[in-house]
């Protein structure tokens, strides 16, 4: 599903690496915990998944494709494949929860009978089943992180990253999320979870990869028994 | 383009356009206004072109004809001269009338002196030739004439009013291709503004796997609804002012003939509403391109 | 406002400028842009104006004497009209010289007739008023003099004139009227437009405590700078072109005389000026506080 | 420093209430934590603090003064003596993250020598002293918030209000934070937080007051015997 082969990135050239070296393969139906220090190189390791940015340096495959080859016009439908949560949300802050998440749903041209029938049942399953028309705004920090997930899951991707889910949520609701993280991975979605929750971790005995500065510093199969926690 | 994305496309045109009402308004009033102001100048140019071809068809040349030509060599001239293909118009002005007309002029102060033997004036051609421009020339082949005394056709005046009509369209063209550029720019820059506004948006879409076109028709479309308003309003607007400045010229300045209004709003639409939506379009769809690069 | 807070206003306030550069460049090109098709107008309106001036300070009353008249009379008349406080100017035209000035328009065709007691014209005196506007009521007064035969002042000529010239300084008015508010309209629309994309900094200085004031001083000043250069740069532009056009003019049309340069100057930046500081000011001082309300 | 008596919030009229009779006092010097679902009510508490909205029912009393009657033109002198971490950090994007902590002293109107002394010296308490002149969009999630952090106690204001200020922070990162809070405190800083890290509130011991749904459902001295923890 995801393959990366001495995987190199920076942001200012030559500046320092913040990616550095990076090797792992993530076959499919995997769950796997990204964690690592402020600054270790989570969120940017995303970016490259999504192909918001290309590697300088190294391989990344994805779905099987050399992100590094595609072309402009394919990765809008490589994205459709992989459900983000964003550590900032990126939500519309103007417009309403539905329609944020409806959004994801347009982009793939399904029809606005299909969208009203799944956009509450998604809202049901994040805990906001009576928020759907207010305006993101308007919605607590920890009511936006959800947003952002039942975006990131409306569409059954094959993969879904999310970058912080729980940053702003209480442990009952972080667990709600893992909880449905772990259903869709069941049914057999590749799950990425960058977090600094790490009681989340050791419960839930997931593979854990742990950076640190942007190397690889530990690859463990169970979380529990992951050196640096 | 399939058919949901077509009906997605204009509803999300039309509701981004009213969620954004406040940028809609203003966005819609800075197009109205400049091509207000463009249409407005164009009106006035229109009619000053108009009135100065009317000015100069009425520019004409007289041939003043020898007093001792013969009535055979009148005639051969006449002849000539109808015959002549730069010519519109001859007619003949004998030196009675001639007299009478400077009479008129100076009113019954001369009275008494009319069939006097005495009178100063010849006999005389008025011409009118098809394209006012050629008038110098043609007077002067008409000089060469036989019977021809002297050929008149206010030299001064005629090329000191077509210096002045050119200098005054040359004014006009200025103007008006400054408010074009002026419309041009402004329309660009407010709709280039809309998109602007609305980057995080843009960016966004492209995060959850939307497809450039996917998210440039909306724009787009918005683009071409704010400039055809922006475009349809001010042709209302001008429509209603030419015609009641029409009534008001043709009440208060006879003498002045303007074009009439179904030309003015013919041409001006040829102008306006592709300008408008042209610029609606063109300024949403690669305002948007440095956007629709993540 | 203390004196660091003046030095942060205006540090902040180029600093903004340099940081925002598109949005600066856009914003005074807009006003640029605006100013320049105003000021161009006004030269226009201006030259226009002086022009009608010339034109209507050159029609005049002519007064033909009564050839009965005696010496006595044509002198009182002569005292009566010198005298005349509506009348610039005053001038006697024998009948000799009026047929030789018709001859002179009329060529070497009416040769041999000077000095013939068959000459049909009058003497005459041609006067020119001081208000132009004023003929029509000196012709009809003068009209009752005794020994006069007749005053003419080309009755059609003048009015059609003088309502042409209404016409068109009513028309280069309500054009000119139409730009400045499309001006002021656009300016403020602009100013607006930069304040609006940064209302999460303005709001996010209210969070971390700054006055009212704090965060308006340098929207201000910016507001200032771009009206300032939004106006000085077509000032500039228009010294420029106006220049050119008068060397054009008075090489091409001699018979045209134009405002002079440093006049025209003055008239233009007491109001071009005045206008895009002024609107630049305004402009930020209050599309700002809607988001200074948190 | 802050006393609420019969405190209620709602954001629509008729709406439900988001605080709901809230009554509570908190001392000069105090630390206290403010702990509770996603969507209780804590941000809200905050808003109505720094004067951003005002009571729909109740007094707020923060430093003495009656937030309700509070003047207009005051307002920015009270926020000048509350330092803030916003949930969503409220930082400008596009500036350097000097320049977002400098702004704040400036606003004070303190001189720019004094700004050129303070300024690092904060950016290295919360761990960053190499990022003063990256801009905040190219920072990370955890580095955004400790210079939200950075801002809020630039000008050793009387009280420092945090919310969740560690979402995005590993635990290490976390623990440092918390002891920079701990050491205002100390010298006499009143300080808020608002948190899921419950770990944290376990291992400060400190007061702890609980929300539920808008109303007070606990209100303990010592964190480590919250009931509902
Ligand atoms: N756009 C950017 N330009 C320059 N440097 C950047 C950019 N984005 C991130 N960085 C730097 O790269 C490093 C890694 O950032 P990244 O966002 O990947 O960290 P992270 O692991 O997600 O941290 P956190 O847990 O705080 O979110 C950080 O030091 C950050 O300052
Ligand atoms: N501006 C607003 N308009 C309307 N409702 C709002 C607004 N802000 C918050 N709410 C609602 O008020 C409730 C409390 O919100 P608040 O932000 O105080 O929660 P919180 O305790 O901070 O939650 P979190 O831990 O998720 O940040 C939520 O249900 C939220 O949807
Ligand atoms: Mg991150
Ligand atoms: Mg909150």
């Amino acid at each position: 599903m995801i393959e990366a082969e001495g995987l190199y990135y920076c942001y200012e050239k030559n500046g320092d690496y913040v990616l550095n070296d990076l090797n792992f393969k993530i076959d499919r139906g995997e769950f796997v915990f990204i964690i690592g220090a402020s600054g270790a190189g989570k969120s940017t390791l995303f970016k490259l998944i999504i192909r918001e940015i290309v590697p300088v340096k190294g391989t990344l495959k994805v779905f099987g494709h050399d992100l590094a080859r595609m072309p402009r016009y394919r990765v809008p439908y490589l994205r459709r494949n992989i459900g983000m949560v964003f550590q900032d949300f990126r939500l519309l802050e103007d417009r309403t929860a539905f329609d944020n998440i409806a959004f994801a749903m347009q982009v793939t041209g399904a029809s606005s009978r299909e969208i009203r029938r799944r956009v509450p049942y998604v809202l049901e399953l994040v805990g906001l089943p009576d928020k759907a028309n207010a305006k993101v705004c308007d919605l607590s920090g920890g009511e936006q992180q959800r947003i952002g997930l039942a975006r990131a899951i409306i569409n059954r991707p094959a993969m879904i990253i999310a970058d912080e889910p729980t940053g702003n949520l209480d442990p009952e609701n972080s667990y709600e999320i893992m909880n449905i993280l772990r259903s869709f991975n069941i049914r057999g979605t590749t799950v990425l979870v960058a977090t600094h929750n790490h009681e989340m971790v050791k419960l839930l005995k997931k593979r854990v990869i742990l950076l640190d500065k942007g190397r690889l510093a530990a690859d463990e199969a169970k979380g529990v028994s992951a050196g640096a926690l | 383009m399939p058919c949901n994305g077509f009906f997605y496309a204009w509803g999300e045109a039309l509701r981004s356009l009213n969620r954004n009402k406040w940028m809609t308004i203003a966005s819609i009033g800075v197009v109205v206004v400049t091509l207000l102001m463009l249409g407005g100048f164009m009106l006035v140019h229109l009619n000053l072109n108009h009135i100065t071809e009317s000015v100069k068809s009425q520019v004409e040349i007289v041939v003043y004809i020898e007093d001792t030509a013969t009535l055979a060599e009148r005639n051969e001239l006449r002849e000539r001269l109808v015959a002549h293909s730069a010519l519109a118009e001859v007619r003949f002005v004998s030196r009675d009338e001639a007299l009478r007309r400077m009479k008129e002029k100076l009113g019954d102060l001369v009275e008494g002196y009319e069939g006097s033997e005495e009178n100063p004036l010849p006999d005389s051609f008025e011409l009118r030739t098809h394209n006012p421009e050629a008038v110098g020339a043609v007077a002067e082949e008409l000089a060469r004439y036989p019977a021809v005394a002297k050929v008149d056709y206010g030299k001064a005046t005629v090329e000191g009013l077509f210096q002045a009509t050119r200098a005054v369209q040359l004014v006009a063209l200025a103007l008006m291709i400054g408010l074009a550029v002026t419309a041009v720019f402004l329309i660009a820059h407010t709709i280039r503004m809309t998109v602007f506004i609305r980057r995080r948006e843009i960016m966004i879409m492209k995060y959850v796997g939307a497809t450039n076109w996917f998210i440039r028709w909306p724009f787009v479309l918005e683009g071409l609804l704010i400039g055809l308003f922006g475009a349809i309003l001010p042709l209302a607007g001008l429509y209603y002012i030419y015609r009641v400045s029409l009534d008001w010229v043709s009440a208060n300045l006879m003498f002045l003939t303007l074009v009439p209004l179904p030309l003015v709003m013919v041409e001006l639409s040829k102008y306006l509403i592709p300008l408008g939506t042209g610029l609606g379009i063109l300024g949403s769809a690669f305002s948007m391109d440095r956007f629709l690069r993540v």
